[in-house]
């Protein structure tokens, strides 16, 4: 656990963190403002966190706040970093992480299609990827209910109070 | 879907219904989850050859178009060019919840609710998924309505057609898309 | 040429269809068998032909539905002239040139089908076939003329005649033990069993030729298929199995070497396209090459077994 | 590292060519499916004799698949709807997060796994315990101690065990918001409770409130149906709980205790908020209120939300009828009864106390003076209990020894008249109250208890709460049950003793009270007190002679329609002991029905 | 340049699943290549949203098919991250056992998928028939065959059946037994070498620009890059077993590993099934109440565990209600089935597009989702 302490100090030391925490067993999140994400990123892939194991987003639509997070792995600590930043809900622009990390790429895309974060620099992201001829808000945002989407678009069958028989309900076929 | 029951088909049809029943080739589709259990139903355990049926790579080939679950959009767009690439007589067998009535992903923005509005379905199995007894049972009964001359939904898709096509059209906004590389 | 001669070929025809298509039944039971499970009725395979040829069917324009039709035709007549244990519909004529050049019609027939269809895996499909053809046919051609060079003669039913009577021994296969194997290889290659079936690989190119084939046009392709199998294999088991003495010495090889050619493919994977070239112009050409240097300085192994 | 490659290993699987195939037989899959394993999540079964009808299954599925299907060939029964979960398998995903929930153990899953048809209208079915195809399949997969997703165990409250004989400070502590929180998330707002309630209280959205954390939605939703929430957050006969869906299997939800934690724990403000929300200035007529009981208080109450003028008559000092001078202070304490009446004063109910209808102002006078009245009289009269000796002045009645109780815990009286010894006939929540009372008189007066009781019915048929029971004996009332009074003993005049005889039955066949003794098994319970607590009844002297002919009265309860109004005298209405009861929450429900009767008869009447 | 368009996909035979590769083909050489995702897209993360914590148990076998009880794993070890609580220690060896259990299956599943694009069936036939006896003994564990929703937050579902560890074991003797002639058959086949040895190739340094985990990291890193020993979850750290690995990492090397960590696979189950205690609980509830109103407390964490094809992950976001926030999924095969294919198929023949797939271990759902 030491080195788990001394990564903490190091990354509290270099960062300038808004805030720090352990949410779990060997794991420390990180949260930065969004204009140093990009500094942030290519500090800790050259302490050792060499993976990126995703890019995502978070809504936080009472605050109108997109939160993105980039989870990094260190292979030889064992340590997962959240590294999260907030950015406006209005108007969500982020730098790309692809330069530092090419995997980032598709995610950045996802996010785009998901929540609608632009990604500068990422000329690919602006694509659709999983959906298509999508006519409605990105669809992970909170303020998108999946429900009426299905609603209006496919049609349900109608299950009424009415069966074969009374008690039972069985088929006779 | 309401079929005509009536059975009058000439004694030739009969005896092409006869070998209709007998050799199902099905369309290696793996449209959902379902699939999963496709593999244990054709190789060694279960066995479907012994139904006379069998896995065929392309629509222009299979008689069957299995629906293994839910259909995203996307998919059914794909389901549905492959169902009319397909030559007559032609069958869908539909697997599971999702097909029915949507399944686990009823609220879901991106899988459709119920297959029967876009497509004719022959047969439903239950399960989610089915096991590969009742995909073999699924398929028994196929090949005996089939033989009966009770399989009808291709007949039906082509009476009705524009009723399937204005239902298509509702819900996926447009079936055939121009199928570029997003770049 | 008598009326007889056509009815002769029509009984052949339905005879190598059923024998045939009972034969490929059985076979899927036996590579099911490797598998472990029990597979197919017997008599699927006529039931999946007539199912295919109930089906409606989608046409890709005339040269499609003409490509099938000649190819049909030229297999069809290149049976008649295959002489099975004796039997031939027209004497004489069982010359391994003029069979070669029937089959390529219906070769012919086939690739122009495919090609009209379309679809790229089909062209892919049937470039790779093309390829496939011209990678087997190098060594075996060697052989062959190897064989004719021997025998002096490019009759079928002659070389198979003049293999019998000498026991297991005399066949051709024993006679020249490498030109045997290379014809068994170029054999798995002829039938497009694997690991030379790369031209019709469902997972590569989605069945390659075949693509487009639905309903009827399928149909004949299988009955197309059937007899082609059967004059491939009738082929090397005249050249280099001694044919058949009678109909039913010659029905049991055939099955026999039929039934190896399976159970060898049930455990093969198949090769890449490429690969199968390389193959077949390394090992099996080298083969050739040496057995037909022995067949010219010391004659047939004959000779030097007895 | 990789393998060595080998032409002939492959070969080595010809073996299998004369091997037995692996392939599980045509029979095993057609003829009869081969049986899935005991734990197999296949179709449903629902056993329809212990299903509820609760609709927990149809809340926590995951896929909406299941739909609550009102069976109307199914008979009514206490604690049971006429519901049934309909199963779509067009959306189920066999999870069985159903069976592992379900309260009443009636879901399973069979091993039946097989439905094939052509008709999706089959895959949507109402389960009974043959399954979906009516054959009777083995159980699959089943709940057990593991998969359990209830919480069964209630969170108890702590009692204050030290001290506890010895003064009136109220016994149950209450919750703390932990435990509350904690307590009311066990609920699974399945409503079987609410239907079980006298008073139909919203009793699953306001423990919902609770859970969100939204106390003064949870007041709103009490003063919906309830404007007596800290008297019946206290000493509610609970039906709702004896009903509660948990319990069947665990313990139920304490809904009472809930209830209490909200009108505890609401600040002053929010809370009056609350209560006040629907209470209108509007004034369409005036009514006037005979009795301030729990019925009266209620009618009162709803009355001013309905926009009337309304005179409540009370005959004591106090308003409040028994929960002002009935219950006892360690069960009701005086600050929650004023909490109550003080918010209906509030809301604009008038007190016209130390009035008795009937002697001081008549009947007929306040028809005259009122559009509609209201009779809320109760049961304020001991039934007497006519064995020997009692009539001897040692001999004690229930109201009037808790009653003068409250007043000396009020200060406005003196200690009652408490022996060291003492014996309290009767079994039920009246008695155990006078004993446990006697039993802190003594202590305060003598510093020991001795308090004895006889009841007719065997302890686990006593009519009492089981935990006026389990607390009263450990406060130490020895408990005499299934014997009956026979005589009181008297001695040089004063009372020696309770001779008591045993109870062979109480019913007879016609199941009328009719009890039968063993006269040779008796005994004598020492005391030198005895109180009769077997009874109240009600007292009609305000009724004219007219009326008394015109009104039916059974068992001592007046016979009225609908709304508790008389059918021959559409101005007056009745509720709480007199119409149904005896309970405070019945009174509270006539009460509340009666408001709202009196508004139509009073809006028909204007028009 | 007479390039052809091809589409690899969705209804291709050669195609794990629904999915689908655009092709630029010259000749057989595939000039360009674009995965299209999307065509199992059913959009769980937003499904998740709606569900309760307990309630998404159903949900998340689904996000990657062939591997389920991962899911479940990596879902409950979030969910109880965020509610801090211990599972008892029975619950541990209980799901190792599962989640062994689980890769030798899939391993099984895969070592029979080789026969798909190569064409070995009788590989595919015998393996996927022998997975299907592994799949009777979940079938017995839990109930179902394939969603097994066994794996829950707070433990698993339900104690072992009677008699259920011998039966694994007498699998395990079954496999030891059946494993060499699924070698014989499969790892010494001269064609097989000649399909996979030396091709579809994967340097160190496109592991490391891509963000593969797995077997394909381990392969071509060589260092035991394995979750389950960099940072153990359950109880692998108290079980001894080897991460194999190599330096070059070709179809062959993968296929090759995937063999050696079946052996390690059942290495591990024999040994839980020593250290198992028989007695004991098996799960302690989330939180409390009923599933209704389980809450999570609020917070935000990433769970992780190693999947067959690598690195799988859920960040989870709580806001103490009774349904998730927010639920990311990372699926593992993510990184080689969407920028992998991007970049590094061009230059296969087509006939290796197929093998690509399956060699580098693309499930198609959890990249959909």
């Amino acid at each position: 656990m030491n080195s788990m302490n001394n990564t903490i100090n190091e990354i509290k030391a270099a960062l300038k963190p808004l805030k720090m925490e352990t949410p779990a067993f060997r794991q420390i999140a990180v949260v930065v403002k969004p204009d140093t994400v990009h500094n942030a990123l290519s500090y800790l892939k050259q302490k050792g966190f060499t993976q990126l194991s995703i890019v995502t987003c978070v809504d936080w639509i009472k605050e109108s706040e997109f939160e993105l997070v980039y989870i990094l792995f260190s292979w030889t600590e064992g340590i997962h970093i959240q590294l999260r930043a907030r950015i406006d809900r209005d108007k969500p622009v982020m730098v790309t992480a692809t330069d530092i990390f090419p995997g980032a790429q598709y995610y950045e895309r996802e996010v785009h299609e998901f929540f609608g974060v632009e990604f500068t620099g990422n000329e690919d992201a602006a694509k659709p990827l999983f959906l298509e001829i999508w006519d409605d808000l990105p669809p992970l945002r909170k303020d998108f209910d999946p429900q009426a989407y299905s609603d209006s678009k496919f049609p349900m069958r109608e299950r009424g109070n009415e069966f074969v028989s009374e008690i039972g309900g069985h088929d006779d076929e | 879907m309401v079929l005509d029951e009536k059975d009058n088909r000439n004694v030739w049809e009969k005896i092409g219904d006869y070998f209709s029943a007998n050799s199902i080739w099905m369309k290696w589709y793996c449209t959902g989850c379902g699939a999963i259990e496709l593999p244990p139903t054709m190789t060694s355990r279960y066995d479907m050859e012994r139904l006379g049926m069998g896995p065929m790579a392309t629509p222009r080939q299979a008689d069957v178009l299995l629906i293994t679950g839910y259909l995203s959009t996307k998919t059914l767009r794909r389901v549905i060019y492959s169902y009319e690439q397909m030559n007559s007589p032609r069958f869908i067998v539909a697997f599971g919840s999702c097909t029915i009535n949507g399944g686990i992903y009823y609220d879901s923005y991106a899988t459709i609710g119920r297959l029967d509005k876009y497509l004719p379905v022959d047969l439903y199995i239950a399960g989610c998924m089915p096991r590969p007894e009742v995909v073999m049972n699924g398929f028994n009964e196929l090949i005996k309505m089939i033989k009966k001359g009770q399989a009808k939904g291709w007949k039906h898709y082509q009476e009705n057609y524009e009723w399937y096509k204005k239902n298509q059209l509702d819900s996926l906004g447009e079936v055939i898309i121009k199928d570029e590389f997003h770049e | 040429m008598n009326v007889m001669s056509f009815v002769y070929g029509f009984l052949v025809l339905l005879g190598v269809f059923v024998f045939q298509t009972t034969l490929t039944g059985l076979n899927r039971k036996v590579t099911a068998r490797l598998q472990k499970r029990y597979g197919a009725r017997w008599y699927q395979q006529f039931l999946d032909i007539f199912k295919a040829l109930r089906k409606d069917s989608t046409s890709h324009g005339w040269v499609f539905d003409f490509g099938v039709i000649m190819a049909l035709g030229g297999i069809m007549a290149t049976v008649i002239f295959i002489p099975v244990a004796g039997f031939e519909a027209f004497p004489g004529l069982d010359n391994i040139f003029v069979i070669s050049y029937l089959l390529a019609v219906g070769m012919l027939g086939m690739a122009m089908s495919a090609a009209g269809s379309g679809n790229p895996w089909a062209s892919i499909g049937v470039a790779r076939a093309l390829t496939n053809m011209l990678a087997y046919d190098v060594p075996l051609m060697i052989v062959i003329f190897t064989l004719i060079f021997a025998f002096d003669s490019s009759s079928l039913s002659e070389i198979a005649a003049l293999q019998q009577g000498m026991g297991i021994l005399g066949w051709n296969a024993f006679r020249m033990p490498l030109g045997g194997i290379v014809a068994v290889i170029a054999l798995l290659g002829m039938l497009g069993k694997k690991p030379f079936d790369s031209f019709i690989a469902p997972t590569e190119i989605a069945s390659g030729p075949m693509v487009e084939y639905g309903g009827k046009h399928l149909g004949f392709m299988f009955i197309l298929h059937e007899f082609m199998t059967f004059i491939e294999v009738s082929i090397i088991l005249s050249l280099f199995f001694g044919g058949g003495a009678t109909i039913w010495e010659y029905m049991l090889k055939y099955a026999v070497l039929y039934t190896f050619m399976n159970i060898i493919s049930g455990v093969m994977p198949r090769f890449k396209i490429d690969q199968a070239v390389k193959y077949f112009y390394r090992v099996p050409l080298a083969m050739a090459i040496v057995q037909g240097l022995v067949v010219i300085f010391t004659g047939l192994g004959v000779t030097l077994w007895f | 590292m990789n393998k060595e490659k080998s032409i002939f290993s492959p070969i080595k699987a010809w073996k299998y060519l004369l091997r037995k195939p692996i392939t599980v037989l045509k029979k095993d899959i057609f003829d009869k499916p081969r049986e899935a394993s005991l734990r197999y999540r296949g179709f449903h079964q629902n056993d329809w004799e212990k299903c509820l009808g609760c609709g927990t299954c149809s809340k926590i599925c995951p896929t909406n698949a299941i739909t609550m299907i009102e069976v109307s060939t199914l008979e009514d029964k206490e604690g049971y709807k006429n519901e049934r979960p309909a199963f779509d398998y067009g959306r189920c995903t066999f999870c069985a997060i159903c069976v592992d929930i379900c309260p009443s153990d009636s879901l399973a899953m069979s091993r039946e796994y097989l439905h094939v048809s052509k008709d999706a209208d089959t895959f949507y079915f109402l389960p009974d315990s043959t399954g979906i195809h009516g054959d009777s399949f083995a159980k699959g997969y089943v709940r057990d101690s593991d998969s359990e997703l209830l919480d069964l165990t209630r969170y108890e409250m702590e009692l204050e065990p030290v001290g506890r004989k010895t003064s009136f400070m109220e016994i149950v502590k209450g919750y703390s918001l932990e435990r509350a929180l904690a307590e009311s998330a066990r609920c699974v707002e399945c409503g079987i409770c609410t239907d079980a309630c006298p008073a139909k209280m919203n009793i699953p959205e306001y423990i919902k409130s609770i859970w969100e954390g939204d106390m003064k939605g949870a007041v709103e939703y009490l003063y919906k149906t309830n404007p007596l929430a800290n008297v019946c957050g206290r000493i509610c006969t609970h039906m709702c709980e004896g009903v509660c869906a948990l319990g069947h299997r665990g313990e139920a939800i304490s809904i009472r205790w809930l209830k209490r934690f909200i009108v505890d724990n609401t600040p002053m403000d929010e809370y009056e908020e609350a209560a006040l929300s629907t209470v209108t200035e509007a004034v369409n007529g005036k009514v006037a209120i005979v009795g301030s009981g729990p019925s009266g208080l209620s009618c009162g109450y709803y009355l001013r939300t309905l926009g009337y003028e309304v005179d409540i008559y009370e005959e004591r000092a106090l308003p409040g009828g028994v929960i002002r001078y009935g219950g006892p202070e360690y069960r009701l304490p005086e600050k929650s009864v004023l909490k109550d009446i003080g918010m209906i004063e509030k809301a604009g109910v008038n007190f016209i106390t130390n009035t008795k209808v009937g002697r001081d102002i008549s009947l007929d006078e306040l028809q005259t003076k009122y559009d509609a009245v209201f009779l809320g009289t109760g049961f304020s009269l001991s039934r007497p209990l006519k064995i020997p000796g009692y009539e001897h002045k040692d001999v004690g009645y229930a109201i009037p020894f808790l009653a003068e109780t409250r007043d000396y815990l009020r200060e406005t009286s003196d200690m009652p008249d408490v022996h060291e010894k003492a014996v309290v006939i009767g079994g039920g929540n009246v008695a155990f109250d006078v004993g446990r009372t006697l039993v802190r008189l003594q202590q305060v007066k003598y510093g020991a208890d001795f308090v004895s009781m006889a009841a007719l019915e065997h302890r686990d048929i006593l009519p009492c709460d089981i935990e006026e029971l389990e607390e009263g004996e450990e406060e130490g009332i020895r408990g005499h049950f299934g014997y009956g009074p026979a005589e009181i003993l008297i001695e040089d005049g004063k009372i020696s003793g309770l001779r008591v005889k045993k109870v062979i039955s109480i019913f007879d066949e016609d199941k009328r009270f009719n009890p039968k003794y063993d006269e040779t098994d008796t005994f004598v319970i020492e005391a030198t007190q005895v109180f009769i607590a077997t009874g109240q009844m009600p007292e009609y002297a305000f009724f004219n002679e007219t009326m008394l002919e015109e009104i039916e009265i059974a068992k001592g309860q007046v016979k009225v329609g609908k709304y508790g109004q008389f059918n021959k005298f559409p101005w007056l209405f009745a509720g709480g002991d007199i119409v149904q009861g005896p309970d405070i929450i019945t009174g509270v429900a006539n009460g509340h029905d009666a408001a709202e009767g009196i508004d139509i008869y009073i809006r028909a009447k204007n028009n | 340049m007479n390039e052809v368009k091809l589409f690899l996909g969705p209804q291709h035979p050669g195609m794990h699943g629904n999915y689908s590769v655009h092709m630029y083909v010259d000749g057989d050489i595939i000039k360009k290549a674009r995965p299209t995702p999307g065509f199992l897209h059913r959009g769980f993360e937003k499904l998740m949203e709606r569900r309760y914590w307990m309630g998404n148990l159903a949900l998340i076998p689904r996000i990657c098919v062939p591997e389920p009880d991962t899911n479940e794993m990596v879902y409950a070890m979030g969910v109880e991250a965020l509610a801090n609580i211990e599972i008892p220690e029975k619950a541990h060896w209980i799901r190792m056992l599962v989640l062994e259990m689980a890769r030798v299956a899939i391993h099984l599943m895969s070592l029979g998928s080789i026969g798909g694009p190569t064409g070995l069936y009788t590989a595919t036939y015998w393996a996927i028939a022998q997975r299907d006896l592994l799949l009777d003994l979940f079938e017995e564990l839990c109930g179902a065959r394939i969603y097994h929703m066994y794996i829950v937050p707070g433990g698993v579902r339900k104690d072992l059946p009677e008699g259920f560890t011998d039966k694994v074991l007498a699998m395990m003797d079954e496999l030891d037994e059946k494993i060499p002639e699924y070698e014989d058959l499969i790892l010494k086949h001269p064609v097989i070498h000649a399909r996979t040895k030396d091709n579809i190739l994967l340097p160190a340094e496109v592991v490391w620009e891509l963000g593969v985990t797995g077997i394909g990291m381990r392969s071509a890193v060589g260092k035991e890059y394995d979750l389950r020993k960099v940072k153990p979850y359950a109880y692998y750290d108290k079980v001894d077993f080897e991460v194999p690995t190599a330096t070059y990492s070709d179809a062959l090397t993968r296929l090759n590993l995937k063999v050696r960590e079946l052996y390690q696979s059942m290495r591990i189950i024999r040994q839980v099934i020593d250290k198992m205690p028989s007695k004991g609980a098996v799960n302690v509830p989330v939180s409390t109440g009923s599933a209704l109103r389980w809450t999570v407390p609020a917070g935000m964490v990433y769970s992780a565990v190693e999947s067959s094809r690598g690195e799988y992950g859920y960040f989870i976001v709580s806001d103490g209600k009774e349904m998730p926030y927010r639920i990311a999924v990372r699926g593992a095969s993510y990184p080689q089935g969407l920028l992998g294919i991007e970049k590094y198929l061009k230059g296969h023949r087509i006939d290796d597009a197929s093998l690509w797939m399956d060699s580098m271990g693309v499930c198609t759902p959890e990249i959909d989702r």
